[in-house]
């Protein structure tokens, strides 16, 4: 075998946050001349699915697997699996429970989520009922989000109400009826948060379709769409994570790992939040993504 | 040659049977030529080699002399020829008219269908044939007597030069088959060539002007239909002479009863029927088309249950809900439309045989004994005469008249006590008729109760001890055994005039 | 004699028969309107005309979706590649109005092509090569799933140099006439496409055929109906109305999401169903296929709008589509 | 005479029955070999013990399912929520064993019996209540859905505490006999359900009338047989195989994840078709169910390994399953 192999093992492959991960891990790839694969699920429930992914990426003899895991420990027979191959396990996008992952690159959705609602609280100034459009209820993506939004709100802005939380699966047209929908059950809405980046367009299509005047929309993620809207004015602004750079690293680190060179146990890619004053500062518009 | 259609040394094999070898055929502008043969012979093979829907593995057809091939059914129909399916070809959720003129529809602009001149024409048709039935009515909610004479009139639409009827008459009464005898003897004024097949006899004798017989897919020879007496066809049908006479009517007075029916009304269909059958009885039930009589059976099967009334078995009353109490009393039900109602046609010959009995061939944990099942099934297929190459052939690949002997295997099978017959030889030829009459007789001495429903009156006649007849949804009377033809119509139309 | 009794009970079957379904459609309207003014007296925000509207709006993709695939079930098949198919479309029309920078026309037309070869491809392996219409639209979903995604590279395609493009769902040209009445276009689409159906089934050559291959096949062949032909005809009509439907929901979202799509054919065979089109063909109306998809649209809508729990929200859907047909049901029984 | 022509026929006739029908197994398993030899000489890692136990353990939680719904299709009926009724199935065992810390055979216990109940519940509103197999498992699909997110609180259960549960899965006995050979549990499960069924299908009163009344119900109700009670002991029996399915899911993951499962009916229907079963009920194997579901596990596994790109995976998919089952048809054309 001429070029080392290392698949990664994602969550999704058709979103453009998970394009913008294997456009990183790809560009790793070529840099560090080895052979990346990117492949997940349609959605992040289909946790056996992943499964079966993980097997067949065991079964090629990799140098070393990145893993963005749906379930941790749902993996772990087959975690253990590589260890015992010697095949590194590099963790990206959220961490594994288990100490078999050589290094985690990741984002802290919980904490970006929480900046989402300080956020959130600053604009509304402080007080009103706000929505949440989550794009999953049971994923650890979904969850995360979810709960850094809701539990921020209740511990550090006690006057903002939280009175609807639905789900749309990340599907725009969805997200798009539940909002109108939202905003037909409470007309007084001040504030709704779409946690991914189907979720917030779908919201902001959907604040744009019922003609409501002055909701702040807040989003999740990056792509042209949301860009496009926070610089039209007609969302708030957003959080982003750092995909390229998850990518990026997690391929770095599994090729160090397969080489035996020391990982970092924990590469945080960061979050940052964008709105139309920064999102074309080079810092920023290195982070995002079409 | 002045002949119309010629058919020459016709070969036809389905996997394992060979349904036609090297048969002739032809057939003369301006006349009815029956052909006739037993169930399984190969006559609906051979009408639709001609009509176009199965190719010949060999042999030549000549249309006016002319080498022709017929690869689809509209080939053959431009060419003239038009069939009546045996089988009723119909688009249930179409309206007749619609069925009439399916495929050929008018049109207007935009590939817009004129429906009024499709209702109007339709009507005209059914005019001819002087039927009153609404063009706009669905044919599912027409009877079977009613969608065959759409079929009629469908065939009829085509102004064929040739036109095939595949046992036309098999759910038809009296009066409409007359009434269709007078539309074949105009077309054959007009010089249309008809080939007719039927298993009723008499009807040779009242259309035809020749017969051709087939036997094992071969022809056995073509007669002159006005010099040839009917047992001679027989003969060539079946190969030997056929015997029959009609048994003794035995004195029943002092059996006991089976059945009593009493007091039984379901909406209109059925208005407070009553009557009384004893154990090795056969009730012959007589009416016109629509008289209540598949009603009557249908209630007392269960399959559509009476609303009041009540039905004692064995002089115990018992409550039938379902087809299933019925058969748990005994009582089993030949229906009158053996491919709605009597088969599973894609499953094989034994298991529809054993349909109604299988339980009693299964173990505690519901395993069946395949070995047993399949030596009564052999049986029931010897002694029937069922044609068919073992008892595991799916019964679809049957003719239509060893598919009726199946269903009729089924309730011997079943063993039950009381059995009502729906049209029991609808669709089935002589010999085997005669096969079904001896098999009546002999259920009938065992000590059986039968109800025989038919729409021959020669039938009913010849069969049953007693004989009830329906009008309207009532029962008219019941009539000793040798009564006339006449005294039985009076009954059947009695209020009718009304 | 005889026929004279004929002639009656013929009579009295087609005109019960007649009578019967229009109160089965009156049924089905009423157990909308049930829903309707359930929600309405459950939540006072929901019977609001920008509600209403937004009930109509949602309704209009799955609508037409529905309105297509009743085609296909009254033949007796079922289409399982609407919902992926209308994203190809989505798709295409983003290729050529998009990338290639050619005219809106031509970017309508290309959703319409799209959909109707596609629906060719779908009705030859039907009729043609007798692969069961469940495996080839199976087939057929992923293969356009899998298209959409290679096409776009799995980018969405935007409409930012069409502006124009947004308003064939989302402009309102009724309200343009009639501003107290602001029906947005994708409504008057799904109407438009329903009404051109319904003639279409009612009163032409194609439709008759649509309701003969579902009724008898065999019959329809037998009487020289060259089926094949017209049932790939009926794909290909159909697809080209699922193009509709994609351009419908490119329209609104001002993308084409090529992600999108499944799970939008169980939803529109479930409104079709719910219509009272039986999926064993031969009977079906366009009509009710539309209140089929209204109920799917005003449930999911009033869940929403009573803020009852996502998870409740399932439950409570899955419960009303079986009792909707039950009363469907019970109302055929009572009519029989 | 005649009748030895008849004996004669009869005879050569069953016999070609019998290889044409042999022929088509044969044939359907030919395709099969094919697809894992195709997939050898593509790439050196798929034909490796580890792998093919990989495909067979891939295949044996849609094989369970797949061989489940075999049951209903025969009937003419179909399931649409056996996907969310293992999940559901895998909570229950989920809560017996973890919520409830009961020992393991009582979880067992409660998925068999959990899939009994809600198939016996499917089979009641299509047997009593005439609601269409496709709305009422639609509805059915729906409610657990929800079911499993409600009683989970969203959150998957985990068996941390019942260590043994994996074993019903992913440990091996055949392993510990024949080291050499460690064929996991899930798929000696597998065969062992499909072997029972096989038995049902072909020697039993239950399967006689499986088919009875796939092929033609009120023929077999106007026999005396309890068609309604069948036809629900029919589904509480492929509901009882579908909690297998949930159970080898669970002891998979080692967890009940609430939100799995939509889409697994699909999955498993195709498996249905692909093995030569038809959807109008009436007739099926379980051995063509059974190689169904390894060709699409072997297709799915070996496009994976040759790290096909996953959007072409989705197209080849489509492609093989279209023509696997043109092929199947083309074979059945030759033997009539
Ligand atoms: N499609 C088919 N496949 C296999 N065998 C067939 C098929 N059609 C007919 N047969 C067989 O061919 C033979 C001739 O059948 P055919 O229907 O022509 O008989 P028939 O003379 O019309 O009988 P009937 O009077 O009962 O209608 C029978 O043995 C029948 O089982
Ligand atoms: N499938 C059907 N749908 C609607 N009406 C029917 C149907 N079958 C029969 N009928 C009607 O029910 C009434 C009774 O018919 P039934 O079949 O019991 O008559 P019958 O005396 O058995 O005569 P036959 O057997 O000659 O048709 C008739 O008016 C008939 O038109
Ligand atoms: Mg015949
Ligand atoms: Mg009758």
């Amino acid at each position: 075998q001429d070029q080392m192999y290392i698949p990664l093992i994602s969550k999704g492959f058709q979103h453009q946050f998970w394009q913008a991960v294997k456009a990183g891990a790809d560009r790793a790839g070529a840099e560090l001349g080895v052979t990346v694969s990117f492949e997940g699920p349609d959605n992040e429930s289909q946790v056996d699915k992943q499964i079966d992914m993980l097997a067949a990426a065991l079964a090629k003899h990799p140098a070393a697997i990145g893993f963005a895991a749906l379930d941790s420990q749902a993996a772990i027979p087959l975690l253990r699996q590589a260890q015992e191959a010697d095949i590194p396990v590099i963790a990206f996008d959220s961490g594994v429970d288990s100490d078999i992952p050589v290094a985690t690159a990741a984002t802290d959705n919980l904490a970006a989520a929480a900046l989402a609602a300080d956020k959130m609280a600053e604009m509304i100034g402080g007080a009103g009922p706000v929505a949440v459009v989550a794009h999953d209820q049971t994923s650890r993506t979904g969850v995360d989000r979810r709960d850094g939004f809701v539990n921020r709100m209740k511990e550090a802005h006690p006057d903002v109400e939280i009175v609807d939380i639905e789900y749309g699966g990340g599907d725009h047209l969805q997200s798009t009826e539940i909002t109108k929908a939202i905003l037909t059950a409470h007309p007084d809405i001040k504030g709704i948060f779409g946690t991914n980046e189907g979720s917030a367009i779908g919201v902001v299509n959907g604040v744009r379709e019922s003609g409501v005047k002055g909701v702040t929309v807040i989003g999740y993620d990056s792509g042209k769409a949301q860009k496009d809207a926070i610089r039209d004015g007609l969302m708030a602004g957003a959080i982003t994570q750092n995909p390229v750079g998850i990518g990026y690293e997690t391929v770095k680190a599994a090729v160090a790992a397969a080489k035996g060179e020391p990982v970092e146990k924990t590469i945080d890619t960061g979050f940052f939040w964008y709105d139309k004053t920064n999102i074309d500062d080079p810092e920023i518009a290195a982070v995002l993504y079409d | 040659m002045s002949e119309l259609v010629r058919l020459e040394g016709i070969d036809k094999h389905f996997p394992g049977v060979h349904a036609l070898r090297a048969v002739g055929f032809d057939l003369r502008p301006g006349e009815v030529h029956a052909l006739m043969g037993e169930n399984g012979a190969g006559k609906s093979t051979l009408m639709k080699v001609l009509s176009g829907v199965y190719q010949p593995d060999g042999g030549r057809i000549l249309i006016d002399g002319a080498e022709v091939s017929l690869p689809t059914p509209k080939a053959a129909r431009d060419l003239g020829i038009g069939i009546i399916h045996q089988e009723l070809a119909l688009m249930r959720d179409l309206t007749a008219a619609q069925n009439i003129w399916i495929g050929r529809e008018p049109r207007l602009s935009f590939g817009r269908i004129d429906e009024a001149r499709l209702n109007a024409e339709a009507e005209a048709i059914f005019a001819t044939m002087r039927l009153g039935i609404d063009p706009r009515a669905p044919v599912a909610g027409l009877s079977i007597a009613l969608q065959q004479m759409v079929e009629i009139a469908k065939a009829l639409s085509f102004r064929s030069r040739v036109l095939i009827m595949d046992e036309p008459t098999a759910a038809l009464n009296d009066a409409e088959i007359a009434e269709l005898f007078t539309i074949v003897r105009r077309l054959r004024a007009e010089g249309v060539g008809i080939i007719y097949i039927s298993h009723k006899m008499d009807e040779i004798k009242r259309v035809a002007d020749r017969v051709t017989v087939m036997r094992d897919g071969a022809t056995v020879g073509t007669v002159e239909a006005a010099d040839t007496p009917i047992s001679r066809i027989i003969s060539m049908m079946v190969g030997r002479e056929l015997t029959e006479e009609k048994a003794a009517i035995p004195d029943l007075a002092a059996a006991p009863a089976a059945l009593e029916v009493s007091h039984l009304s379901r909406g209109a269909d059925l208005r407070d029927i009553g009557f009384t059958l004893r154990k090795g009885e056969i009730l012959g039930f007589a009416g016109l088309m629509g008289a209540g009589r598949t009603e009557l059976a249908r209630a007392i099967f269960g399959a559509e249950p009476a609303d009041t009334g009540e039905i004692r078995v064995h002089g115990r009353p018992v409550t039938i809900r379902t087809p299933r109490d019925a058969v748990r009393a005994g009582i089993g039900y030949l229906s009158e439309d053996r491919k709605q109602y009597g088969l599973a046609l894609g499953l094989d010959v034994r298991a529809n045989i054993a349909m109604a009995s299988l339980p009693r061939y299964a173990d505690r944990i519901g395993r069946i004994d395949e070995g047993a099942l399949a030596r009564v099934a052999r049986d029931y297929i010897r002694t029937l005469g069922i044609r068919t190459p073992d008892d595991t052939r799916e019964v679809r690949l049957l003719s239509g008249g060893n598919q009726q002997k199946v269903v009729i295997a089924k309730w011997l099978l079943r063993d039950c006590d009381i059995l009502i017959f729906d049209e029991p030889t609808r669709g089935i030829d002589v010999g085997a008729k005669a096969e079904i009459y001896r098999l009546l007789n002999e259920l009938a001495g065992l000590g059986k109760a039968i109800i025989v429903i038919s729409s021959e009156l020669p039938e009913v006649l010849r069969l049953a001890h007693r004989i009830a007849v329906m009008c309207e949804g009532r029962l008219t009377g019941i009539l000793p055994g040798g009564a006339s033809q006449e005294e039985i119509m009076e009954l059947a139309t009695e209020g009718m005039a009304a | 004699m005889s026929a004279t009794g004929t002639a009656q009970s013929g009579t009295t079957t087609a005109r019960a028969a007649r009578r019967s379904g229009a109160q089965r459609k009156l049924l089905a309207f009423a157990s909308l309107i049930l829903l309707v003014a359930g929600f309405s007296i459950a939540s006072p925000n929901f019977f609001q005309l920008s509600n209403i509207m937004a009930i109509l709006q949602a309704a209009s993709v799955n609508g037409v979706l529905a309105v297509g695939v009743t085609l296909i079930i009254i033949t007796g098949g079922i289409d399982l590649s609407i919902g992926t198919l209308m994203t190809f479309c989505a798709v295409m029309t983003g290729v050529v109005l998009t990338w290639g920078g050619m005219p809106l026309p031509l970017g309508i037309a290309a959703a319409l092509a799209t959909g109707a070869c596609c629906g060719l491809v779908s009705g030859t392996l039907v009729a043609k090569a007798k692969i069961p219409p469940f495996i080839a639209t199976l087939g057929m979903m992923l293969i356009l799933k899998g298209l959409s995604l290679i096409v776009t590279g799995t980018k969405p395609i935007y409409f930012n140099d069409t502006p124009s493009f947004t308003l064939i769902a989302q402009g309102s040209l009724i309200g343009a006439v009639v501003p107290a009445f602001p029906v947005p276009n994708g409504v008057l689409v799904l109407f438009v496409v329903a009404a051109a159906v319904a003639w279409i089934l009612g009163r032409t050559v194609l439709g008759r055929y649509t309701f003969a291959l579902g009724s008898n096949e065999e019959a329809a062949r037998l009487s020289g109906v060259n089926t094949d032909g017209w049932k790939i005809a009926i794909y290909a009509l159909a697809g080209g109305i699922v193009g509709i439907g994609g351009l419908l929901i490119a329209s609104r979202l001002n993308s084409a999401q090529p992600a999108l799509g499944l799970g939008y054919e169980l939803e529109a065979i479930a409104a079709v169903v719910i219509g009272g089109t039986s999926l064993s063909g031969g009977r079906g109306t366009v009509l009710g296929t539309l209140i089929g998809a209204l109920i799917m649209a005003v449930l999911t809508n009033g869940l929403r709008v009573m803020s009852v729990a996502p998870e409740w929200q399932t439950v409570v859907t899955g419960i009303i589509i079986i009792v909707a047909v039950y009363g469907d049901q019970l109302r055929r029984g009572a009519a029989r």
